[in-house]
């Protein structure tokens, strides 16, 4: 579905002077306006505790961003991630909690069931990857799959049931700190990192990209698509397996019927206004991250400021869309 | 050839999965093809089947649209509000919300060009909002003395209003698509917008037409939920628009637009129904007990054979015409 | 009239549950399927994964299967009365537990047998009798709601409010939905604690955003129940320990242990007895004073 | 092709500057009248001041250098695009319409560049649609199916006009594109390269359309790099060069060779009387087998084709429409799996399975579709010259950013492509630059083996000449080249060695004297050749 091309039909020639320097900046001027807004009415907003929070809060979203981003960079989307979140969110505690808890050191069955949830959302997201590139299924399909299954999946492995653990060792990833900054911060900017050294440098980026710009002429240039396909969607799913990690270590709680409900929508909206052409063939990591932090901001300035729920969600809707619409304003020029 | 057999099957696949269930059902189960039962069915996917077909004209743009779950909803708790004025007004109400929500659709998508996942999302959420604006957070009560109701509770004969309603108008979509130059206008424009575009025809025109319509068509499916339930209802409609896309695409429309069929996915919404029936019915033998969460491991495992299906004649297909 | 019920030894019953995505919804589907096993009735069940269009066909494709009565817990309050009817049409008597419908539009007693459950605007109006007595010199309230437009959210919000507003001295500051979820709650409680600094007492709806909650103030390093007062509704077995441990003022209970009282009545309405429309499942209130007994039977 | 030859070229030049004609003075007689046309883009400005101007009845050949600004000021005519200025006259009015579709209510209709139809559609429908017969306000599909087939039948094409145009080839598809121009009945029907993907038969039916059209009444605007095609078919020639109009005149008054410097800007030495710029190698000196097919074929239309191509040669390979020769090509390259027969590449049994295979056996395969195979429009120029070389450059997956960079400075300084930047996005790049850079692109592998599938397709003059200048040269290095086209003389003079396909067989090897005009049309069109026994299998 995502094919239909930003058409170039009218081309306006002069975009006004001030509208260009805007769209130009787009993801950059919403969360800048919003910051002073903020600043402005919010009460106690600026102090360290908001960023924490608002760091925190985000953490997530970011991280499941990420690979949300390298996957739309291929022309693809990928609806599983809440899912797979859950599922390996199920998947920790049944380990460190469960039959290897006993066995020895804690710190070792942390590490296991670290390892281990990680690696089945990685696998999940292979799964999708292989019905993506071996069938040539729609991504939005491949993927709607899971979303359905995968969320089931977490509940009937633990009945539904909510877990909840005291392990210090795991919760550390959600609650610690490093220098007064919180622990999945590191985490996040991490993978940030990686992901963008990744885009700029590696030739998988490059790779990405072509794919995701012209997918049969990257197939007739030899390039190895349906590995790249895979990898992408792996690489999501990994991601989703960090987040779900996350999730759970903040609330030392894991509750397959509420983890990463309704992120994926969260992720590509960040995506979106972050800027990368959901037709694939773009990857702005730092503008997804950015996108993803507007987005935060719309979530706190209203709640803080004491905006009902359902205005709240009219709100959120008309902020992503003018971001967006800014972004794609700059494309046409 | 066998793989033109193949083809044929996926073709119909839809069809004959929902006969191969129903007639399993019908062996399996007593009371499986009551007349009460089959027209439950019929009535109660009715509002689903509407905007199943809106999703699918919609698709065959090549375009997407989340916003219909969200749509019914607020057009279910605006024809709620109306209702005591009447049927004619109520159903006025609600098809204009979801109208005018499919305008806006239309008009981002055409106009501000954003793309239609992006720009339909973005209609969820504000449609979400204004449900629960609307209703004050409450569902809405509709006046049972009317006449409102019976557009989702009345009978013709023994046939549902609702189901009536549904078939004449995927009766009417079918002969729009396939003996009209906007029908295939759709399926040109799906099929490669800036070359119908260049060809002369106006994918913009058809793009706004089609988001207006599945606008609508949500639209109708909240009146007939507001109906059907005697309330309008804020929270409702949650995951609609991924059913719908389920059944669009087991009916065999093509998810990247140009192809597609209106009564394979009236096909494709009675097996995704009859398969809740069939569970349910599966629930009640009590031999096995199935959670809410095996069901949606089953109902991905469904999608997962279908599209898989799909994808290997489609392959097949793209095999022996390789340009 | 309603529809009899005959008297026999073993019954096929419906079950329509709402949803089974929270603690609660599953105790008390638990709870079901033991009385049912304990008395060696089938027990047909469905799940309407939080939709009450789901719910409707559900019941729908009960009453084809033609079972001898059907339990239902209506997701919402008037978009069940239709199969509530159709249900009584087809001969088929409804017991209501745990939320009731609309008696403009069905009656108890006359379109079903009757309703058990709790009252939720009463929970509500409990806690905030507790808090009036037990605030001491706290005054200033963060409100973190169930999921917007849902029944018990709106129910125990009334509650609540109603009887705060009784007190002048109270204040509600922030009302904010925390959907019902402990991650939600916690990032809920988290945005109001940052604005609105001067809060000394949360009102949740449900334990599971409490505990939330009461993360997010342990991670900003104040203390639970020192410097911010908690209260909430639920009664679950984490709740009362964190009752034991001090984190928690009280929490009214509200008990998902559905089966014995349901079974009960439809023995007794087999048995030809005309059965009250109400009969309120009697909620424990726990605070300090009983939390440590509690800890035995809280679900 | 007796067209092409029959064509009256070569008038002299001081004739032609006599009967020069500047469109810019006002004339009431015109059909269409164009000045001063403007349109600017980020990067560059395509069109400067474009002029045009078409008589009633008249065939009109738009000419100019890959860039020059032919399928802008097609574009900004028709308002696919907005111009920025000027004026045009249509019919004697102001003509100023936003879409095509205007364009084509007012009576102008128009075959763009690359083909733009809806392959998932019918012919018929791609044919029809938009203006299709009606019964009682619903769609007549008998009538619909009759007047396709009626209107491909003047161009000699019989085929299902119910299956989807993408199931037939780039020449069907080219050919429907012009049947659905000529099926409104305009007043002007434009005509951007349509013979790009035609061979010469094709071309003479068009031809033959072309001039009833003229006949009718109906002016022509005709875009081509291919001189004999322009003087055999139009009366005027308008030359652009630089988004400029520079010349106009009637075309049996315009030399050759003038039209090419006036084109080039510069004196072109045409002495030699070839057409292209192939020289032939030192013959002989071609080396061993690199690459030997025995009977390969598939479920298509490539059934039984074997061929062998040596060390350090161009073999060419001829055939008709649907011959099956980009096939081939597919199967060579596994892009296609054949189901039958065998090959040996560098000494070694080689069956790939995928692309990658023959790209790691040292293949590559500049494809005749640039557009949906070739380009990666929104990734840079220098981004889409290197994508095929970085897992030689660089290690361990990290890019060595300033070796590609260099490599794609060179390339684009070696193949004399017009770009802004290497940064610049190569779907802002005209057609024939965009076909180069491509070709860049596959030079900078050094591929042991270069199939190039009509590779000159769309490319104007100066740069075929440039082109194939190259091509002989890799062939000089050492490389061997398999070159696919419908241009007899371009293979005639570049080919080393040549293998005719017909009906998806391959019918002669042609080779040293016995390669000659007459043999190849011979065995495409009969699968013999007249003057020698063919080597055919
Ligand atoms: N979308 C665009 N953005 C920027 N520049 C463009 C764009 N389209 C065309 N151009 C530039 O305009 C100039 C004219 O291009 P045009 O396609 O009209 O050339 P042409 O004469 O048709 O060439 P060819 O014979 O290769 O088809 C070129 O220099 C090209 O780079
Ligand atoms: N005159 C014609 N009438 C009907 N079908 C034709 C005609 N010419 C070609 N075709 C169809 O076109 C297709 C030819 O495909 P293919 O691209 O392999 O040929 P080719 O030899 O590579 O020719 P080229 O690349 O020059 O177009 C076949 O499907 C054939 O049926
Ligand atoms: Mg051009
Ligand atoms: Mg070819």
């Amino acid at each position: 579905m995502m094919k239909a091309s930003p058409s170039p039909a009218p081309t306006r020639a002069r975009a006004a002077g001030g509208l260009a320097w805007w769209s130009r900046h787009g993801a950059l001027a919403a969360f800048a306006v919003l910051l002073i807004l903020n600043i402005a009415i919010t009460p106690h907003f600026l102090s360290v505790q908001t960023l924490n929070i608002n760091l925190t809060q985000v953490c997530t979203i970011i991280i499941v961003a990420v690979g949300m981003n390298l996957v739309i960079a291929t022309g693809g989307i990928d609806l599983s991630v809440g899912s797979l979140m859950a599922i390996s969110g199920v998947i920790a505690p049944m380990i460190f909690m469960g039959a290897w808890a006993g066995a020895g050191h804690i710190g070792i069955a942390v590490a296991l069931a670290v390892v281990a949830a990680v690696a089945v959302a990685g696998l999940l997201g292979v799964f999708n990857g292989w019905l993506v590139a071996r069938f040539g299924i729609q991504p939005i399909v491949a993927t709607l799959i899971l979303f359905i299954a995968g969320r089931g999946i977490a509940q009937v492995l633990v009945d539904g049931n909510l877990q909840t653990f005291t392990v210090p060792e795991f919760a550390w990833i959600g609650q610690g700190a490093l220098f007064g900054i919180p622990t999945q911060v590191f985490v996040m900017a991490a993978m940030v990192f990686a992901a963008v050294w990744t885009m700029r440098r590696t030739r998988f980026g490059r790779y990405v990209l072509a794919v995701g710009g012209n997918e049969r002429a990257a197939v007739m240039a030899g390039l190895p698509v349906r590995r790249i396909k895979i990898a992408v969607y792996a690489v999501s799913g990994l991601c989703a397996g960090v987040a779900g990690l996350v999730v759970i270590a903040i609330n030392s709680a894991s509750d397959s019927n509420q983890i990463g409900l309704g992120n994926e929508l969260d992720a590509i909206a960040a995506v979106a206004v972050g800027g990368s052409a959901l037709t694939g063939g773009q990857a702005r990591l730092l503008g997804t991250v950015l996108g993803a932090l507007t987005i935060q901001l719309i979530r706190y300035t209203l709640l803080a400021n004491g905006v009902p729920d359902a205005a709240a969600l009219v709100v959120k809707a008309a902020v992503i869309a003018l971001a967006v619409w800014l972004q794609q304003a700059q494309r046409r020029t | 050839m066998v793989s033109s057999r193949l083809e044929q099957l996926y073709k119909h696949g839809a069809v004959i999965a929902l006969v191969a269930l129903v007639v399993f059902g019908a062996l399996r189960y007593d009371n499986f093809l009551s007349l009460y039962n089959v027209m439950s069915v019929c009535r109660n996917n009715a509002m689903y089947a509407l905007v199943a077909l809106g999703m699918c004209f919609v698709i065959m743009t090549g375009g997407i649209d989340l916003s219909v779950g969200a749509v019914a909803a607020c057009a279910s708790v605006a024809a709620a509000k109306a209702s005591p004025y009447g049927l004619v007004p109520g159903l006025a109400a609600g098809v204009g919300v979801g109208l005018a929500a499919g305008i806006v659709n239309s008009l981002l998508i055409t106009r501000a060009r954003l793309l239609p996942f992006i720009a339909t999302l973005v209609t969820m959420l504000a449609a979400d909002g204004c449900a629960l604006l609307l209703a004050d957070n409450q569902s809405i009560a509709v006046s049972y003395t009317s006449g409102f109701i019976d557009i989702g509770q009345g009978d013709v004969g023994p046939f549902p209003i609702p189901a009536v309603i549904a078939l004449a108008l995927y009766a009417l979509g079918s002969l729009v698509l396939n003996r009209t130059s906007a029908g295939r206008s759709v399926l040109a424009t799906g099929g490669g917008e800036e070359a119908s575009r260049l060809m002369g025809l106006r994918p913009d025109t058809i793009k706004f037409a089609v988001y207006a319509a599945s606008g609508a068509l949500a639209g109708l499916a909240g009146v007939l939920l507001a109906a059907e339930f005697g309330a309008g209802q804020p929270t409702e409609g949650v995951g609609w628009e991924l059913f719908a896309i389920a059944s669009v695409v087991i009916g065999g429309t093509l998810l990247s637009g140009g192809a597609g069929s209106v009564f394979a996915t009236l096909a494709g919404v009675l097996l995704m129904g009859t398969l809740f029936t069939v569970l349910n019915f599966e629930n009640g033998l009590g031999v096995i007990s199935l959670s809410a969460y095996w069901q949606s491991v089953i109902r991905g495992l469904m999608l997962l054979a279908v599209v898989v299906l799909q994808a290997t004649v489609t392959q097949r297909r793209r095999q022996k015409h390789a340009t | 009239s309603l529809p009899k019920l005959a008297k026999k030894d073993k019954y096929r019953v419906g079950f329509a549950q709402s949803e089974s995505n929270n603690p609660w919804r599953i105790a008390q589907t638990k709870s079901m399927r033991d009385e049912a096993a304990r008395l060696g009735h089938q027990l047909v069940y469905t799940d309407a994964a939080s939709s009450a269009a789901k719910q409707a066909a559900d019941v729908n494709s009960m009453i084809a299967q033609r079972v001898d009565l059907i339990f239902l817990t209506p997701r919402e309050d008037k978009p069940l009365v239709p199969a509530v009817l159709n249900a009584k049409k087809a001969g088929i008597p409804v017991i209501l537990l745990d939320r009731d419908v609309d008696h403009a539009l069905a009656k108890p007693g006359e379109d079903y047998v009757t309703f058990i459950g709790s009252d939720f605007v009463d929970e509500g109006r409990r806690v905030a009798q507790w808090l009036v007595a037990n605030a001491g010199k706290r005054t200033t309230i963060l409100e973190i709601e169930g999921t917007t437009g849902s029944t018990p959210a709106n129910d125990r919000k009334k509650g609540f409010d109603e009887f705060i507003k009784q007190h002048p001295q109270f204040k509600i500051v922030a009302s904010q939905s925390g959907d019902f979820s402990r991650d939600k709650g916690r990032q809920t409680a988290q945005t109001l604690l940052q604005a609105h600094p001067e809060a000394d007492i949360i009102y949740t709806h449900t334990d599971e955003m409490t505990l939330g909650a009461i993360a997010a103030l342990e991670a900003s390093g104040r203390k639970p129940g020192k410097d911010v007062l908690f209260v909430s509704i639920d009664g679950e077995k984490q709740a009362v320990q964190a009752i034991v441990d001090g984190k928690l003022g009280c929490s009214c209970e509200c008990s998902p242990m559905f089966g014995p009282k349901a079974f009960a009545a439809l023995s007794a309405y087999a048995a030809g007895g005309t059965l009250p429309p109400f009969i309120k499942n009697e909620d424990r209130f726990y605070d300090a004073s009983n939390a440590k007994e509690a800890l035995a039977w809280a679900y | 092709m007796g067209v092409l030859n029959a064509a009256s070229p070569a008038a002299d030049e001081g004739e032609g500057r006599a009967r020069r004609t500047d469109p810019s003075a006002p004339d009431a007689g015109a059909l269409l009248e164009i000045r001063g046309l403007q349109k600017r883009y980020a990067g560059a400005v395509a069109l400067a001041d474009a002029r045009l101007r078409i008589g009633h009845g008249e065939v009109h050949a738009l000419m100019g250098q890959n860039g020059a600004g032919k399928s802008t000021l097609i574009k900004a005519l028709t308002g696919y695009i907005e111009r920025d200025g000027g004026e045009v006259r249509f019919l004697g009015e102001p003509f100023e319409v936003h879409s095509p579709q205007e364009a084509q209510r007012r009576g102008i209709s128009t075959i763009y560049q690359e083909i733009n139809l809806v392959p998932l559609l019918s012919v018929a429908e791609n044919i029809c649609l938009g203006r299709a017969p009606r019964r009682r306000g619903l769609l007549d599909w008998r009538a619909m199916r009759h007047e396709a087939k009626a209107l491909l039948g003047r161009f000699d094409i019989d085929i299902d006009v119910s299956r989807p145009l993408g199931e037939f080839s780039t020449a069907v598809q080219q050919m429907t594109a012009i049947a659905r121009a000529i099926g409104f009945s305009s007043k002007l029907v434009i005509m951007d390269e349509p013979t790009s993907s035609l061979n010469d038969s094709e071309v003479e039916r068009l031809f033959t359309v072309i001039r009833q059209l003229k006949a009718d009444g109906v002016s022509v605007i005709f875009v081509s790099h291919k001189l004999d095609e322009v003087y055999a078919v139009s009366d005027r020639i308008t030359i652009m060069r630089d988004g400029r109009w520079v010349h106009t005149a009637d075309a049996h008054a315009l030399g050759k060779s003038e039209l090419i410097s006036t084109m080039l800007g510069r004196d072109v030495n045409e002495a030699h009387g070839k057409t292209t710029a192939f020289t032939h190698g030192a013959g002989g000196h071609a080396g061993d087998t690199l690459l030997r097919v025995d009977s390969i074929g598939a479920d298509g239309l490539a059934r039984d084709v074997s061929f062998e191509l040596r060390r350090g040669e161009i073999l060419g390979m001829a055939g008709l429409l649907g011959s099956g020769r980009s096939e081939t090509a597919r199967l060579v390259f596994g892009a296609d799996a054949p189901t039958r027969g065998s090959m040996r590449f560098a000494g070694e049994a080689y069956r790939p399975h995928a692309v990658a295979d023959a790209v790691e056996a040292g293949m590559a395969f500049c494809t005749e579709d640039r557009k949906v195979e070739g380009i990666f429009p929104d990734m840079s120029v220098a981004d889409n010259i290197t994508i095929c070389v970085l897992a030689k450059t660089g290690r361990g997956g990290v890019l060595d950013e300033q070796k590609l960079a260099e490599r794609a400075q060179t390339l684009i300084a070696q193949l004399g492509i017009k770009c802004s930047s290497p940064a610049q996005k190569i779907r802002e790049l005209s057609g024939g630059n965009q076909q180069k850079v491509l070709l860049a692109r596959w030079i900078a592998m050094q591929p042991k083996l270069l199939i190039l599938d009509e590779p000159t397709r769309g490319i104007d003059i100066g740069a075929k000449a440039e082109i194939q200048r190259l091509i002989r040269g890799l062939v000089d290095q050492g490389q061997s080249v398999l070159m696919i086209s419908s241009e007899l003389d371009e293979l005639l003079e570049g080919a080393d060695r040549i293998v005719v396909l017909r009906d998806g067989r391959s019918v002669a090897n042609l080779e040293g004297e016995h390669i000659s005009r007459a043999s190849i049309v011979d065995a495409m069109a009969h699968g013999r050749t007249a003057s020698v026994e063919g080597t055919s299998q």
